[in-house]
């Protein structure tokens, strides 16, 4: 241990890099030589990288155990590989430097370890699931991949290098979601996903522009010593300079629409961070692409989908804590978006039978949780529930992955072999994926001792309990003005009966999870197979010999009976990372037992929220209460399920489904969510960009380029006329234009110009023209200087500054023809502040003659 | 009359009765040679002139210089000029200027 | 250890990396392998020779290598006097031409690469001034600086990449071509060295001789068209920048007593109001057009539809930058004021007529390389934008931007190209599925569509991410900063949306079209072009400060030029019609500075007057 | 009066007759003889401004060459071509309009010259030599060399270009019609051989 920590010093620890980079290799080699080193080769890299990835997590997580062991502070391990580039702070002052540099401390240590964890596990799984599956290198490429880019999101030190990781992790969704692309369907849904992720990506894009404006800091350690700059005020309206229509509008609605509204930084931060969150993390209003999302394999369902990736948002949350306790009307948000969509989701999952469709909307409803969660500022606790989630859901995917591939054996239509109405009975012939799975789901609905119970609970009782004070004093900002002090804007308050709103959506989210998980386990497991009929000694027909995914259109027809044998328990590849889960799932919650006084995780991570936590109090108590309420919806969803599906055999629900047709069909179409989105916003992007590619087509390019050249044909088809092509008319024009110019040499033209000669002295030249004399009147008396006309050009003036002076000028031409004009020279006051334009620098030479010289470098100001 | 020749303005104005000629001339002709003639006339004027300016200058002739290359570009604008008279009468058998009018087509 | 051993220690990275190279490729000749080996390794090189010399501090601070005078003259004649070469050649050996030409881009790239290695400090570097016609002031001025520099280096790279493409699907003319393409890059490369306004204004129009050729010969159906279109667009613009330098070399004039084209002793020229408005108004016009903003994009469609392969490469690569770079080097520089007056609402108009309104467009195209012609409106929006931002990263992401630009549209120019060769369609419907029988193909394109979508990671983000920082925290903008960062971090999801429609229109899917059951994917040409453009993909994406840093000086000189020029212009009375002249600053950034010509015999001084009022034309009064 | 002032008056006399009857001619042959004795007259004017030089070379380009191509494209083309009918209206109006307004600007010209006041300039006596061939030439070959040989080179362009212009192209000439029964009926067969029969004095085989 002491060598390691003198290898790895903590503001150089390299071993971050190895952490990172092992994936990334096994990405690069997998996906470049991946077919020309065969399967084995390449099960080999896949695994070699992310276990040893894991390896070196857990050194890394003990070295950091010892570091923290003597401190108070939060202990940091850092790694700087190199500047990446830099911006600039407000009003581009200031140089904001991003470094590509990771860091680890207690937060992302534990999320580190069940990321490659997990990752590992499910890698395994992989070997035997996509065994069959021509594109297997290309596969865990992106899964290396992806284990890359999840690891670059949570080590990386600032809110850029996260990003990378995190669009990096969505791009990897994105190829993992439409690996099989052939089919149109995943390929939309990858589509999909990376849009909705991009929407969200967004919102992180600008929270980035907010802090360098703000805060002028991007990484962690940065963000958190500035954040008390994000407490000022911003106008978000009106915007700039904009001025609303108020000449039109009445009075009072015309001083409603000027009066300034400002919003505090930290709320447009925590909004706009929040949006990225809820991209990446499936919340309302985004959460869409999660159930489309299984389209990919079951694995990338498991590790992407519901263990690592879309905890990114939770995690994004807990690390930037102490700036979302800021803005307690965010954090609300935070909690209600997370409850509504932990029932909205948990509603829909009612209604599904396809497997994997049930436990993505059961994804989203427990990540609502988490949000609940760290909206009231439980961070540790939703944080907890992340972890504890990546156990059982994982599982759950991984063993229902185990059903499809068994399911898969005679049923090689993807949505068929997924769906729950087909299957049933598996108890009897998958046993270790029966209890495992079993192990998982009674995690999930919270039965009390697993893990999911502590870290349910934990969410339940600080919904009930705690709250986010407001981070200014008074509540308020107050600007002086000439009117006296005014109140420009006052902080929203945590409303008294947020708390137990909050709460009684919690325990009904959780009475639903236990229904709808328990039909689910319920309609696997239990019950008669009504996949197929088994037949004894059933021989595969020859061209069913395998298994292959390029080909999902490969339908038996629906009417006809299907035959074959009983389906088999998976290989040991599969299902020691399922009994591994499993096993976690159910222990994993003495990590974060309060009730049992067992919090080492929360001592663990509590450093890390110390700042956030300075915003948060919590009411003591409510345990109990809190105890009731979370077993007593556990044991009313399981008890509710096991009525309508053991007892009842499904009974109540069928009746319940014809009593009333509309509601199951709205569940099961998931409140056509989708389909107002398509409406709503797709659709009307579209039109918009149907208007703009027309407008482009007609009136852009019909303005700028066709009325221009309608223009010039228009005029040209007019000068058309003028050219008869006859050499006498030309000649003709030819003479009148001549005799033009000879008019125009003849007529007197009393011009002249004045030319600045030296200081002072100006010259008055007047025109020349044929036969021209001119008499002038220089002393502006009226009279001429003299009757006779002269030809004499130029007149002489002097003056001093700020003077001018009038002359008058007569020019007669030779046909006795005269023309007048007066001209005033005035020459410009001296500005002491403005130097001259030019200096001319006086030099004596040596023979005696002087000489002016334009200097070569001289500063302003000249002699004065 | 004894300073006939020899008064700067005498030769001026004849140049500018021979230029006038030689203008109108182009001018009110059809006759593509004649036309060209009358160009002839008219740089013949300008010699005129550029000589008896050169005259009452004295000093260097750079007047009858100029006269000189003018009779050389003369000569060479003759040559072309014929030719592309004989081109065109091929073409329309006709040497009037007022009927070369393809290009407006 | 001695220095044999040493030097093969050296060595073995880079052999590492070729060996890796070489492995890539699957199923094709040695050719490719060498040459992706090769790529491999040069970007290593790169990488570890641009990296900041502050890594090795232990090492003493070696001086510079002397600055070359005649660098740039070759690097801007070797490929003129190449074209005159060529049409010394006989025709009927196309394969000597191809190879000629070839050579002739490689040296140019090579001596381009000599560029780096002299830091790029404040001031010009590799500077030769020469008289040319003195009578009038026009000298022969090239230089270079942090702007410039990468400029000049991707049209060196993008050049030869376009070249090579042309050669594999033109087989006809290929005397002209070759005569074309070259002449076409030594115009663009003068363009981007020349301080001097009368040789930038020649290299200018040079520029556009050759394209028009490219494209109204080789083009396709409406080729005639869209080269009329082309030029005369680019020709409305560039006539009147040149009544604009005529006036403001008159007006220098005027002041200093002697005619200069010269940039340098004209950006100290401060125009009165006005005229200042008009010539900003008439240069940027310019720009703004070759750029192109909107309105004046349509141009930009056509021409890129009915160009060839390699023409669209050089198009989108290297000529739109000299838009961007024309704004940057003279709107900037010489109408500080008026530019920095105008940011704001010329914003606006890159967001929304630019980044969005391009994106929208592109998304509703059917022609692939329509799309990608307005998607390079809305990239080309994001670069303006990160001009008019004034700001230190604004600007430094819109130089890289414009790399950035030029190599992603580049290389799905030339992979449109690709599917065009062998399908003879461009029409999105056409395709399919086409992932399942060319992999690779689909693999590089995925690839280029994330670096055109600017996902972190690749060149494309690190553009973006700057100008949208840079534009958020700007002063020029004032209010409307954060509102158009906020609207052009929106269009980065609108770019996420019509890529992938494509991406998955063309490559996912059921392969629906019995048409492309039998297409070939990349061959070892095709594969040799795309190498360095996907190698510099990454490059640039994971080191970017490699290239900020040789521009951050030469931005900062910028920045201070264009806050120096709004501050006289602000300075100067509204009302007032008398230009002035900025004293000079001296130092490295004037070196090269025009001198009058001779010393100036003035009168006898009078010193009670403190000004030389050479400038002051009195107003004349009316009758 | 003296010589000199004959001299004037002689070489004005044939100018303007000359220029008059060039201008106002009806064939083209009287307009060449017309010009020759302007170039007469003017290059007797260079004598009396002491222009021998000039004066011998007007005498040899314009009559010598410039005079006699005239009068062979008049031949070649046919003296009496001006002699048909105007085909197109004959732009009556435009060269009223053209040559009354070039005549009245010179009227006006003139009238302006008048309008000056001031001493006639007359001619001082002239140098030793001016205008002699030896000073011209040595300013030619001096000075002017440069312009003097791309005098030649124009000379020798306009020379080809006016071949290049006039030669008339070796057009294809329509093929004969195959059978003119006028013809045969009245002139018999054009040749021997189109007769179908052996040239009497070529031998029979």
């Amino acid at each position: 241990m002491e060598a390691l920590v003198k290898v790895f010093p903590a503001n150089d620890f390299s071993l971050l890099a190895v952490i990172l980079c092992l994936p990334l290799i096994g990405a690069f080699i997998n996906g470049v030589f991946g077919k020309r080193l065969g399967r084995e080769g390449v099960t080999l890299m896949a695994l070699a990288a992310v276990g040893g990835s894991f390896l070196a997590a857990v050194v890394s997580f003990l070295v950091l155990r010892q570091a923290q062991a003597g401190s108070e502070q939060a202990a940091r391990l850092t790694y700087v590989a190199w500047d990446w580039l830099s911006v600039s702070g407000r009003h581009d002052l200031g140089s904001i430097p991003i470094k590509v540099a990771f860091s680890l401390d207690a937060l992302n240590a534990t999320m580190c370890l069940v990321v490659t964890g997990v990752g590992f596990l499910i890698h395994l799984y992989s070997t035997k699931y996509m065994e069959k599956d021509p594109g297997y290198h290309r596969f865990f490429a992106y899964l290396n991949l992806f284990i890359f880019s999840m690891l670059v999101l949570i080590l990386g030190d600032s809110l850029p290098i996260l990003f990378v990781g995190w669009e990096g992790v969505g791009l990897c969704s994105y190829l993992l979601i439409g690996f099989w692309f052939t089919d149109e369907k995943n390929a939309q849904a990858g589509k999909k996903a990376f849009i909705v992720n991009r929407i969200g990506d967004f919102g992180l894009l600008v929270a980035m522009a907010l802090f360098v404006y703000h805060v002028g800091a991007l990484d962690w350690i940065g963000i958190e010593g500035g954040r008390s700059r994000l407490l000022e005020p911003v106008k978000l309206w009106p915007i700039g300079n904009v001025v609303p229509l108020s000449s039109a509008l009445p009075e009072s609605a015309a001083a409603w629409l000027n009066t300034p509204r400002y919003v505090t930084a930290a709320s447009l931060v925590g909004l706009a961070l929040f949006l990225g969150c809820a991209g990446k993390s499936a919340q309302i209003p985004l959460y869409v692409w999660l159930p489309d999302a299984m389209a990919g394999p079951t694995p990338v369902s498991a590790l992407i989908h519901a263990a690592t990736m879309v905890t990114a948002g939770v995690y994004l949350v807990c690390r930037l804590s102490s700036v979302f306790v800021l803005a307690p009307a965010v954090m609300f948000t935070i909690a209600l978006v997370g409850a509504l969509t932990a029932l909205l989701a948990a509603s829909i999952a009612f209604a599904q039978n396809d497997i994997k469709k049930v436990l993505a909307y059961s994804t989203v409803s427990q990540l609502g949780y988490m949000f609940l969660g760290v909206g009231v500022g439980a961070f540790s606790a939703g944080f907890f529930h992340v972890v504890t989630h990546a156990f059982f859901k994982a599982c759950l995917f991984l063993g229902a992955g185990s059903v499809i591939y068994a399911m898969h054996k005679r049923i090689h239509d993807t949505d068929t072999s997924q769906d729950m109405r087909k299957m049933g009975g598996m108890k009897k012939y998958m046993p270790v994926t029966f209890a495992t799975f079993v192990g998982a789901w009674v995690a999930i609905i919270g039965f009390p001792g697993t893990s999911g119970f502590f870290s349910k609970d934990e969410i339940l009782l600080k919904a009930l309990t705690s709250q986010i004070q407001s981070p200014l004093p008074g509540g308020k900002i107050t600007q002086m003005t000439r009117a006296g002090e005014q109140t420009v804007l006052e902080l929203w308050q945590w409303p008294s009966w947020g708390n137990q709103v909050l709460f009684a959506m919690g325990v009904v989210g959780a009475v639903m999870t236990a229904f709808y998980m328990s039909r689910l386990v319920f309609g696997i497991f239990w019950g008669d197979f009504k996949g197929w009929t088994i037949k004894r000694k059933w021989k595969a027909p020859a061209h069913h010999d395998h298994d292959d995914h390029d080909h999902p259109h490969h339908h038996h027809d629906p009417d006809e009976p299907l035959e074959g044998p009983a389906p088999v328990e998976s290989p040991w590849q599969m299902w020691l990372p399922l009994a591994v889960l499993a096993a976690l799932s159910l222990g994993g919650g003495f990590l974060n037992a309060h009730l049992l006084h067992l919090h080492p995780m929360d001592d663990w991570l509590g450093p890390v929220f110390a700042t956030a936590a300075q915003n948060v109090t919590a009411a003591e108590g409510g345990l109990s209460l809190v105890l009731a309420f979370g077993i007593g919806a556990f044991a009313l969803g399981l008890g509710a399920a096991y009525w309508v599906y053991r007892l009842q055999g499904g009974e109540p629900a069928r009746a319940f489904v014809e009593r009333m047709p509309g509601l199951h069909r709205w569940a099961q179409d998931k409140f056509y969510v989708d389909e107002a989105y398509d409406e709503a916003v797709v659709e009307s992007a579209a039109a918009l960009a149907d208007t703009a590619a027309a407008a482009d087509k007609y009136v852009v390019d019909g303005i700028v380029a066709k009325l221009t050249s309608g223009v010039v044909q228009l005029a040209g088809a007019g000068l058309r006329f003028v050219q008869t092509g006859k050499v006498h008319t030309y000649a003709a024009v030819m003479v009148v234009g001549t005799a033009a110019v000879g008019w125009f040499l003849i007529a007197p033209h009393a011009q002249a110009r004045t030319v600045h000669q030296s200081a002072g002295q100006y010259g008055v030249v007047a025109a020349p023209g044929f036969g021209y004399q001119y008499r002038w009147d220089t002393d502006g008396d009226g009279q001429w200087d003299s009757e006779e006309f002269s030809s004499q050009m130029q007149q002489d003036v002097t003056l001093g500054f700020g003077e001018n002076k009038t002359l008058r000028l007569q020019v007669k031409n030779a046909f006795g023809r005269t023309a007048e004009r007066s001209i005033t020279v005035s020459r410009p006051k001296l500005d002491p502040t403005r130097g001259p334009a030019t200096v001319i620098q006086i030099e004596q030479q040596p023979d005696g003659t002087v000489r002016g010289v334009l200097p070569g470098q001289q500063p302003t100001g000249g002699v004065q | 009359m004894s300073a006939l020749g020899y008064v700067l303005e005498h030769y001026v104005v004849l140049s500018a009765l021979l230029f006038t000629i030689g203008a109108i001339g182009f001018l009110v002709r059809r006759n593509v040679l004649i036309q060209l003639m009358s160009i002839e006339l008219m740089l013949n004027a300008i010699n005129l002139l550029l000589v008896a300016y050169n005259r009452q200058h004295g000093g260097p002739m750079t007047g009858q210089l100029f006269a000189f290359f003018i009779i050389a570009v003369a000569a060479a604008e003759a040559a072309v000029g014929l030719a592309i008279i004989l081109s065109y009468y091929r073409l329309k058998a006709s040497v009037h200027s007022d009927e070369a009018d393809a290009l407006k087509h | 250890m001695s220095p044999a051993t040493k030097a093969v220690f050296e060595l073995v990275p880079y052999l590492l990396a070729f060996g890796v190279g070489a492995l890539i490729p699957r199923r094709q000749g040695t050719l490719e392998r060498v040459a992706i080996g090769v790529v491999a390794a040069l970007s290593l090189a790169l990488v570890r020779g641009l990296w900041p010399a502050a890594a090795d501090a232990a090492t003493p601070a070696v001086a510079p290598p002397e600055e070359w005078p005649h660098l740039l003259n070759v690097i801007v004649f070797v490929p003129i006097l190449g074209a005159l070469f060529v049409l010394f050649l006989p025709r009927q050996t196309p394969a000597l031409l191809r190879r000629v030409t070839m050579g002739v881009l490689g040296l140019d790239l090579l001596a381009s690469l000599m560029l780096l290695r002299v830091p790029m400090s404040r001031g010009w570097h590799f500077q030769y001034v020469v008289d040319w016609l003195p009578s009038f002031g026009i000298r022969y001025h090239v230089a270079i600086d942090g702007v410039s520099l990468w400029m000049v280096l991707l049209s060196t790279v993008t050049t030869p990449i376009a070249a090579y493409v042309s050669f594999g699907s033109i087989k006809k003319r290929t005397k002209e071509l070759c005569f074309s393409i070259l002449l076409l890059h030594g115009a663009m490369l003068g363009a981007f060295v020349s301080l001097d306004l009368f040789l930038f204004y020649v290299f200018w129009e040079l520029m556009l001789v050759p394209m028009i050729i490219l494209i109204g010969v080789w083009g396709g159906v409406e080729k005639i068209k869209a080269a009329y279109k082309f030029f005369l667009y680019t020709m409305a613009g560039s006539v009147l920048m040149l009544a604009a330098i005529l006036y403001l070399v008159w007006t220098h004039k005027s002041l200093a007593g002697y005619a200069t084209f010269d940039y340098l002793a004209l950006a100290n020229v401060v125009l009165p109001r006005t005229a200042a408005w008009l010539c900003f108004g008439a240069f940027a016009l310019a720009f703004v057009i070759k750029v192109p903003m909107f309105p004046l994009h349509t141009w930009l469609p056509d021409a890129h539809v009915q160009a060839p392969t390699g023409g669209s490469i050089i198009l989108a690569a290297v000529l739109l930058k000299l838009g961007t770079y024309g704004y940057i080097r003279f709107c900037m520089g010489l109408f500080g004021g008026p530019a920095w007056s105008a940011a704001a609402n010329l914003a606006g108009l890159a967001v929304g007529g630019g980044i969005l309104y391009g994106a929208l467009v592109a998304w509703r195209q059917d022609d692939i390389k329509r799309l990608v012609a307005y998607s390079s409106v809305a990239h080309m929006g994001f670069v303006m934008l990160g001009l008019f931002s004034g700001t230190r990263p604004g600007v430094e992401g819109a130089i890289l931007q414009m790399v950035n630009h030029g190599i992603s549209t580049g290389a799905l120019f030339l992979l449109v190209g690709v599917i065009y060769d062998r399908r003879h369609t461009r029409e999105v419907r056409e395709f399919g599925g086409l992932a399942k029988v060319m992999p690779v193909y689909a693999a590089v394109f995925v690839l280029v569509t994330m670096s055109s979508i600017g996902v972190p990671g690749t060149n494309g983000f690190v553009g973006e991410f700057m100008i949208i920082m840079g534009t958020f925290v700007s002063l020029p903008l004032g209010s409307h900063g954060g509102l158009q960062a906020v609207l052009a971090a929106f269009g980065v999801i609108l770019a996420a949306v019509y890529m992938l429609a494509v991406v998955q229109k063309m490559f996912f899917g059921p392969l629906t079209n019995p048409k492309n059951a039998q297409l070939s994917d990349l061959n070892v040409r095709e594969t040799i072009a795309l190498a360095p453009l996907v190698a510099l993909i990454f490059i640039i994406g994971l080191f970017p400060s490699l290239f900020l840093e040789r521009t951050r000086d030469s931005v900062q000189v910028v920045l201070e030029r264009y806050t120096e020029g709004r501050k006289s212009f602000q300075e100067m009375d509204p009302s007032s019609t008398v230009a002035r002249l900025l004293p000079r600053r001296g130092g490295a950034l004037e070196t090269g500075y025009p001198e009058p010509p001779g010393q100036v015999d003035a009168k006898p001084p009078d010193p009670s007057t403190p000004e030389a009022e050479a400038a002051l034309d009195p107003q004349q009064g009316q009758p | 009066m003296n010589a000199g002032n004959a001299l004037f008056i002689v070489g004005a006399l044939l100018c303007l007759v000359g220029a008059l009857s060039t201008v106002i001619a009806r064939s083209p042959i009287r307009a060449a003889m017309g010009l020759l004795i302007t170039i007469i007259g003017i290059a007797s004017l260079f004598l009396k401004l002491s222009a021998q030089f000039l004066a011998a070379i007007q005498i040899i380009v314009y009559a010598g060459a410039v005079v006699v191509l005239f009068v062979f494209v008049i031949m070649l083309i046919g003296a009496d071509t001006s002699a048909g009918p105007p085909k197109s209206g004959g732009s009556v109006g435009s060269r009223i309009v053209a040559g009354g307004g070039m005549a009245v600007l010179s009227g006006l010209g003139l009238l302006l010259l008048a309008r000056f006041d001031g001493q006639p300039v007359r001619f001082g006596p002239a140098a030793v030599g001016h205008g002699d061939v030896e000073a011209v030439g040595g300013l030619l070959f001096r000075e002017a060399i440069i312009p003097f040989e791309l005098a030649t080179a124009l000379l020798i362009v306009a020379v080809i270009g006016a071949i290049a212009v006039a030669r008339s192209k070796a057009r294809p000439r329509p093929a004969p019609p195959e059978s003119h029964e006028s013809k045969r009926l009245f002139h018999g067969p054009l040749h021997p051989r189109d007769a179908q029969r052996p040239l009497s004095k070529e031998p029979a085989e």
